[in-house]
């Protein structure tokens, strides 16, 4: 027997935004002319520093919004929630963004697990999701209201593969995945599989968990292998320290990661033994672009340091959500939803975002050389 | 302050004092275990404290000890008030307390719970003596020395904890039940030591079940009766009591 | 005066025997859809009240080993996770599945009930295999061992395919409800008081003050022990399906040592062997984060301390459960229940019952 | 063989709780050696020694707490070497405890209740895995009824309750059914342990040293109380004393031991004018208070 | 065979690490029978002081013996006194509650040192992980074939360090009257207070004995693995804890050798079988070893006299 999935649809879910969210016309709680949006991210635990720069990135951009005259003459204001890098707090706090602060928009969280609680609970509301940096596939995949500005995983480990066969010509790599974490083990596998697609060997898969410090039991088995180069699709903050004991161990081969790099921190977490490695981004610093350029420098302004691209991200997605607001011809889920499914072209400081049918940012991605304190851009690969 | 009716027998030998209970009382939560107790123990004395189970024998000790904070009254020992000092400060200004239950160190050997006796004390080659003489009271415990004190049996335990309460050389020692579970001929033995510690000028204050022993070799008694001070009366006279040798001695 | 283990009243004439067992059960139900009606609307209070139930079941559930039995397990996120995964998994497997002779929603609730029972023996079937080792260890040595389970969970669902390993599962049918959620409460609780005051309880609490002693007396006590573990898991599975049904996503992160240890404090803020405790310190410290983040979401959404509000939740949090460990040591009620205690806090009344 | 303890017949002259040749040794203590011991239902037999004698060790034996080194420990018949103690329980065999152990926190009913409850429980007649298994499959059963509150249940719960309220009654302790057992008097607290070993229902009771901490009086009365517990319930009792008028005055035989090993056994006449006897433990002062033989 | 050495190396060195932290728990179990769960991020808090004084006595000052030496008393000092505040404000007034509700407190304390910390505000240091500066500048101390094997001079003093605690800290207990004391402490305070032992001088003496061993601990671990976080604490913590449990907990050299093993053990499950289950190794490790040893490898299970 086969029943008609209950999935929540759009249809089932505009009746309810319409119940909630929507009802007030567009006003919120706070007052009838600010315009409230929700974020939901990682503020505590081992992730936290991914929500925070989240956090400053779409809060610049709603600065930049407010000064610029707001929404339609509605200010902007934004609550933000913790969700201790756990799916029921994230599920939690986004049913309390929808449901009591009565959001028109949230903006989600780097992990996927966590993403993915939200995007159920804003699919079912019925209110729009932008996530800015969740890059596995099945997130937007929850319904037509969840939606990304950043590229997905397989392209981002087809960037790494080609760049390492083609560009650097090797023949053997080890690859060291964070086994805690989603994102690190799906660039893992797309790595390893469109590497050895295009005539590479993988000498060997070592994992580490996210918090560990000490990783010289797996370099020193990776060294054992002789490979050209590691993959290391982990977060920089266990980069630095791998890229260290690395070269304390003896492995001089270059070391090749994912967006998880970018921050500031890598270079003083890596020191010296991380440069000369490679990392696919969504967006370099080095580019030229005033828009870019200026980014940065109200980032720095704010709050000190270069923006990662975490950072970036939120920013985009603040401000493809404003722009959305913009168009939007109410405040309703449905409407915003349109509006946002509309984007095209929108000029992101990481990168041009128009978004397919299947609500995926479709963007190219650089590789980032990193130096000594700062990275270079390398190259731009296209998907 | 709920004095209670006490009733005296007999005029008391004359010891300069050296503790002195006015009135104490002690709560464990809402019960009241004690409600005013007052009693002496003179320099040299040996004073016995008799009564039925629960009287509050064992809060009194530990009141004076130092192991419970009274609610109320007064102590005084060797000239000072000592009412608010803590069990540690107490032991340097010569007191022992050889608690109900034993209180030894089980995971500890014999040799080291004696030592513990010994923990104030500098002098340690008079320690030695000390020790040796503790050994010839009780020749067990030096065959066991080595053993861990939790294996021991009921009555080894119990020479243990005399043992050990003597070796800080006090000028007073309290003893709770010290002969409880023991075999008849150590009773005797551990009897036979207290009046031979006594000699040597130091005071006990001693609480017994069997209150024929007590107050056979006790210089003074007082009889507990649910926290307060019934009777007093050196201890000849209160075991010729009618009343006593009705309520314990099962005559 | 009081009894820890409350024996069953005798001789309530109100009620025939052969009644009281169900009587709770015929009550319970229409409270129960009355509650959920009453909820319909609001999600988020469907939510913090699942929430709520869950930790409820998890903190009763802990109590049985914790509180009554005196062992110490602090690995109870482990059996949670059994059921979680089990329960979602079949949930996932049986998505497509209907019972053609019932309506959808009615199909949906039997197969989530299947699905839930599957995660709970799975669970107990782990608190058999945990409770084992009781025979040998004692305490602290115990607690390690449970908590070593629970790590090894984690590590196993984390490097198994079928469960999503990192990312978990995700999709699965939001069954629960809190009138479920809260019927499976009821549960607990009942099965636990009954327990507490049956003569299965009594050879608990004696295990808790003297195993020796109990031993002596003719309890079994690896027996008793090895069961308290095995109800206990038995419900803690429980929970982990309801939880894997409303969130309703899982993944290992979600099950940690340190949820272990918040189920934990849970107890012991209750009060150890008070099943009533456990329930209101449930309750409480469920919601106590998300108070303060109505206290401080009075602040306003604007600056930069209204941003950090949740950053300085935990911390505010951790120095709470001193201060309150401080101002009641022996927990909520003690040993006793809230029945026991609450006429005691209520002076005046007391005096006039007594 | 699951028999229930009760349908045994009462005043069989077969013993039920026989030590034959036990002995047993910590590192190189040997505590207790060849010890022989044999109890029948109206029994009331002593054990005496000096302290460290091995007298408790004996009852650790007896009752399963220590395994014998050597030797066979048998309850009406079975082999019991290598039981649990709750096992060598529900054959017939209760005891209390030299430094009380009581149940603190549970009031004085829950105490006795506890021992109660074992009769419920079914005898584990064999170690074999089928008896295992139909006595897991029994005990979770037993769950179900108590979380079900099935009327049989809430019967036998009642017959608890009342057994266990006559108990108490029996030892004079029914103004304190309800009070936790840590805040009763110390003597209250040794009565209790013995209505809790009752509770049980025990062929075989053995009692280590019931009445340390007693004064004169309340021994007596305990004795008094010790001869009506073994006439009532028709027990074999066994007690351990250091107090030699009770021993004395209540038991039968005795035996003593010294050093792990028995150094004399027979009347309390004969025991009491031993010379290993006297030197061993009573002393010479015994004799000459007591007037050497009775 | 090489690989094999350096395996054993590393195993070594991460031991060491746990065998430091370790001691503290096995340390303030020995003497409150409480599991100190605050321990682990006492330590995180002892390196963030370390951190901070290698950055306040600048660069140049920092590879200096007398650098080396201020981080270190800085941090170990400055973590004794918080052992002191957190023993007689969080654990003293409950020492005669039931032992949970001092577990409660640690967890208490644990929760907000580690949150507290991964705050941005003030001083605070903020979630991400630091880089630790080099106060020890990292040298080959034996260099094995063309650096098939490399032990570095870090490994070696910590290694030296630990067990030279090991042994100060076995005669600290059972050679010398504090020792005793301690012990006494252990069993019962309130009989030992008897003895004339001053018992809360001893606790709190023994707490700071173990949180500055925890500070020095964690900047060993610092300048091992020289990254540092707010979290680092329970990570570590948990490790060691689970050490100082194989060894057999409240046993000094147990808790030595229990770190050293797991160390070992989780070096050779990573190098040569898979790294993933390396945690569940770990753990299924100590359990193997409580059921054949119910007190640990060197532990016993007091013998209770019935
Ligand atoms: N720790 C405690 N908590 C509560 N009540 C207590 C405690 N210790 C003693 N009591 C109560 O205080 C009263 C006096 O007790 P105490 O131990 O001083 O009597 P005692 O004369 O030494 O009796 P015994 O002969 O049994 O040793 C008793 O009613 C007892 O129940
Ligand atoms: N678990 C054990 N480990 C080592 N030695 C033990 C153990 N149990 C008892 N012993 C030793 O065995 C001997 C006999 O002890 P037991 O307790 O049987 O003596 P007892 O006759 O009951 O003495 P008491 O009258 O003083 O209670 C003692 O020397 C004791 O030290
Ligand atoms: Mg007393
Ligand atoms: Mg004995």
């Amino acid at each position: 027997e086969k029943k008609t999935q209950p999935t929540p649809s759009g249809e089932a879910g505009t009746q309810a935004a319409q119940g909630q969210a929507a009802s007030p016309g567009g006003g919120t709680p706070a007052s009838a002319d600010t315009i409230l949006l929700g974020q939901v991210g990682a503020l505590t635990g081992g992730q936290a520093t991914f929500g925070i720069s989240t956090r400053n990135g779409i809060e610049l951009a709603l600065k930049e919004a407010n000064a610029a005259g707001g929404v339609n003459g509605k200010k902007l204001a934004i609550r933000v929630y913790d969700n201790q890098s756990k799916p029921e707090e994230a599920a939690q706090a986004a049913t309390r963004l929808i449901t009591q602060d009565k959001v028109v928009l949230i903006l989600g969280d780097v992990a996927s697990s966590n993403s993915l609680a939200m995007a159920e609970k804003a699919q079912a509301a019925g209110v729009p999701m932008i996530t800015p940096s969740s890059t596995n596939t099945t997130v937007t995949e929850k319904g037509d209201y969840i939606f990304r500005v950043c590229f997905i995983d397989p392209f981002q480990g087809f960037v790494m593969a080609k760049f390492a066969r083609e560009d650097l010509k090797l023949g053997k790599v080890a690859v060291l995945q964070d086994n805690k974490s989603a994102y690190s083990i799906d660039l893992s596998g797309v790595f390893t599989r469109k590497f050895t697609e295009m005539g590479g060997k993988i000498a060997t898969t070592e994992s580490y968990s996210q918090g560990d410090t000490d990783y010289r039991a797996q370099l020193t088995a990776i060294k054992k292998t002789q490979p050209d180069g590691i993959y290391v699709p982990g977060y920089y903050s266990e980069v630095g320290v791998i890229a260290r004991q690395a070269r304390e161990v003896g492995l001089k081969v270059p070391l090749m990661g994912g967006d998880g790099w970018d921050s500031e921190k890598l270079f003083e977490l890596g020191g010296s033994a991380i440069s000369g490695s490679y990392f696919s981004n969504h967006y370099s610093p080095d580019n030229p672009d005033p828009r870019v350029q200026k980014f940065i420098a109200d980032y720095k302004a704010a709050y000190g340091g270069v923006p990662d691209a975490l950072a970036a991200l939120g920013y985009d997605a603040a401000r493809v959500a404003i722009e959305a607001l913009k168009r939007a011809k109410d405040l309703s889920g449905p409407s915003v939803r349109d509006a946002i499914a509309q984007t095209k072209d929108f000029p992101g400081v990481a990168g041009t975002v128009t978004l397919d049918e299947k609500r995926n940012a479709v963007k190219s991605a650089v590789v980032l050389k990193v130096g000594d304190g700062k990275t270079q851009y390398v190259t731009t690969i296209n998907p | 302050m709920s004095e209670a009716q006490v009733k005296t027998l007999g005029e008391r030998q004359a010891f300069a004092p050296l503790l002195t209970v006015e009135g104490i009382k002690v709560h464990y939560g809402a019960i009241q275990a004690l409600k005013g107790v007052s009693l002496t123990v003179g320099k040299g004395e040996v004073v016995a404290l008799i009564g039925a189970n629960g009287a509050g024998k064992t809060s009194t000790l530990r009141a004076v000890s130092g192991m419970l904070k009274a609610s109320a009254g007064k102590i005084r020992f060797g000239g000072q008030d000592t009412t608010s000092l803590k069990a540690h400060q107490l032991v340097p200004r010569g007191m022992a307390h050889a608690p109900e239950g034993r209180g030894i160190f089980p995971n500890m050997s014999v040799l080291e719970n004696l030592e513990l006796g010994a923990y104030l004390r500098r002098d340690t080659a008079e320690v030695k003596t000390d020790m040796e003489k503790s050994f010839t009271l009780f020749p067990v415990l030096k065959e066991r020395r080595t053993q861990m004190a939790g294996t021991l049996s009921g009555g080894e335990q119990q020479m243990l904890a005399i043992a050990r309460a003597l070796l800080s050389r006090p000028q007073l020692l309290l003893l709770d039940e010290p002969s409880l579970g023991l075999a008849p001929q150590v009773t005797e033995t551990i009897f036979r030591t207290l009046r031979e510690v006594n000699q040597t000028g130091v005071s006990v204050l001693l609480v017994e079940q069997n209150a024929h022993l007590a107050l056979n070799c006790a210089h003074y008694g007082y009889v507990l009766e649910t926290g307060e001070v019934a009777m007093a009366g050196p201890g000849k006279a209160l075991l010729e009591s009618a009343e006593v040798r009705r309520a314990y001695l099962g005559e | 005066m009081e009894t820890p283990a409350l024996p069953i009243p005798e001789a309530r004439t109100l009620v025939p025997p052969s009644l009281r067992g169900v009587l709770p059960v015929l009550i319970a139900i229409p409270t129960l859809v009355l509650f959920q009606w009453a909820l319909s609307g609001s999600d988020f209070a469907t939510y913090l009240l699942s929430v709520v139930g869950v930790n409820i079941i998890l903190a009763v559930s802990l109590n049985i080993v914790n509180g009554m039995t005196g062992q110490f397990s602090i690995g109870h996120a482990g059996f949670m996770a059994v059921g979680a995964y089990i329960a979602g998994y079949c949930s996932l497997q049986l998505k497509e599945v209907a019972l053609s002779f019932l309506p959808v929603a009615a199909s949906d609730q039997v197969l989530f009930t299947v699905a839930l029972l599957a995660g709970g023996v799975a669970a107990a079937a782990c608190g058999f295999l945990v409770g084992l080792p009781s025979l040998r260890l004692r305490g602290d040595y115990l607690a390690i061992v449970t908590l070593g389970f629970g790590e090894i969970i984690r590590v196993v669902v984390q490097n198994t395919d079928a469960f999503g390993r990192a990312l978990g599962l995700s999709g699965i049918p939001q069954y629960s409800s809190p009138g479920m959620v809260f019927f499976w409460v009821f549960l607990v609780v009942l099965a636990a008081r009954r327990i507490a005051g049956s003569s299965h309880g009594r050879s608990l609490w004696a295990i808790r003050e003297d195993e020796v002693a109990a031993e002596a007396m003719g309890v079994d006590t690896t027996g008793y022990k090895v069961r308290a573990f095995v109800f206990s898991s038995f419900f803690a599975g429980i929970a982990g399906g309801l939880f894997a049904h409303f969130v309703p996503i899982i993944n290992p992160g979600s099950f940690t040592f340190v949820r272990s240890m918040e189920i934990v404090v849970m107890v012991v803020l209750g009060g150890l062997g008070s099943t009533t405790g456990a329930f209101v310190a449930a309750i409480f410290l469920t919601l106590l984060p998300e108070g303060m983040r109505s206290l401080f979401g009075a602040l306003g959404t604007e600056g930069s301390l209204a941003q950090r509000v949740d950053q300085i939740r935990m911390p505010i949090y951790g120095l709470l459960l001193v201060v309150l460990m401080l101002a009641r040591p022996q927990g909520l009620f003690g040993t006793k229940e809230i029945w026991d205690v609450l006429p005691r806090w209520l002076p005046r009344k007391r005096r006039g019952l007594a | 063989m699951s028999a229930n303890v009760t349908a045994i017949p009462v005043a069989s002259s077969e013993p039920v709780l026989v030590a034959d040749g036990v002995s047993i040794q910590f590192g190189g203590l040997k505590a207790l050696t060849d010890f022989h011991l044999s109890i029948r239902q109206g029994d009331l037999l002593g054990l005496i020694g000096p302290n460290g004698a091995g007298k408790s060790t004996a009852f650790n034996v007896l009752t399963g707490v220590y395994q014998p080194t050597q030797g066979v420990v048998r309850v009406g018949g079975t082999q019991v070497n290598g039981r649990k103690p709750h096992q060598i329980n529900l054959l017939g065999v209760a005891r209390t405890f030299q430094n009380i152990r009581l149940f603190r926190a549970l009031s004085a009913l829950d105490n006795v209740k506890v021992a109660c409850r074992a009769q419920t429980a079914l005898h584990q007649s064999s170690l074999s895995v089928g008896s295992k298994l139909r006595n897991a499959a029994h005990n979770y059963a037993d769950w179900w009824r108590s979380l079900l509150l099935t009327p049989g249940f809430q019967r036998e719960e009642r017959r608890l309750t009342e057994q266990a309220e006559h108990l108490l009654d029996v030892m004079g302790l029914s103004h304190r059914r309800d009070e936790e057992a840590r805040n009763l008097p110390y003597g209250e607290q040794r009565r209790l342990e013995i209505a809790r070993a009752l509770g049980s229902q025990p062929r075989v009771l053995l009692l280590d040293e019931p009445a340390a901490g007693m004064n004169t009086r309340e021994k007596a009365d305990l004795m008094v109380l010790i001869r009506k517990l073994r006439d009532d319930f028709n027990l074999g009792v066994l007690v351990i004393e250091h107090d030699m008028k009770l021993v004395m005055g209540i038991c039968e035989r005795i035996t003593v031991l010294d050093h792990g090993e028995t150094i004399a056994r027979g009347a309390p006449a004969e025991v009491r004018s031993d010379r290993k006897v006297i030197e061993a433990y009573l002393g010479d002062s015994y004799l000459e208070s007591h007037g050497g033989a009775a | 065979m090489a690989q094999l050495l350096q395996h054993l190396i590393n195993g070594l060195a991460a031991g060491t690490i746990y065998a430091l932290v370790a001691l503290g728990y096995t340390m303030v179990y020995g003497v409150l029978k409480l599991i100190n769960f605050a321990h682990g991020d006492v330590m995180m808090v002892g390196v963030y002081m370390g951190y901070a004084t290698a950055f306040a006595i600048g660069r140049e000052a920092r590879g200096s013996f007398l650098g080396i030496a201020a981080v270190f008393a800085v941090a170990m000092l400055g973590c004794a006194l918080m052992g002191f505040l957190i023993e007689r404000f969080a654990y003293r007034p409950l020492r005669e509650k039931p032992r949970l509700t001092a577990l409660i407190t640690a967890i208490g304390i644990s929760f907000a040192l580690s949150y507290g910390f991964q705050l941005d505000i003030g001083f605070l240091p903020g979630a991400s992980p630091r880089a630790f500066p080099e106060i020890i500048e990292p040298t080959e101390w034996l260099i094995i074939g063309d650096r098939d094997v490399v032990v570095w001079n870090w490994q070696v003093i910590s290694f030296l360090i630990a067990v030279g605690l090991m042994v100060g800290l076995q005669y600290l207990v059972f050679g010398t009257r504090f020792g005793r004391a301690m012990r006494a402490v252990s069993w019962d305070h309130r009989v030992a207070a008897l003895m004339g032992i001053p018992t809360d001088r001893v606790i709190a003496l023994t707490f700071m004995l173990s949180s500055g061993l925890a500070a020095g601990a964690g900047l060993l671990y610092a300048i091992k693995d020289t990254s540092v976080s707010p979290l680092m604490g329970l990570y570590v913590g948990l490790k060691a804890f689970v050490a100082a449990v194989i060894g057999g907990i409240g046993h000094v050299p147990g808790a030595v050798v229990g770190a050293l093993v797991l160390g070992l053990v989780e070096e050779f499950v990573v190098g040569y079988a898979a790294s993933t289950w390396r945690d569940a190794v770990a753990f299924g490790f100590l359990i193997l070893v409580l059921l054949v040893k119910p007190g640990g490898l060197f532990g016993r299970v007091a013998a209770e006299k019935v």
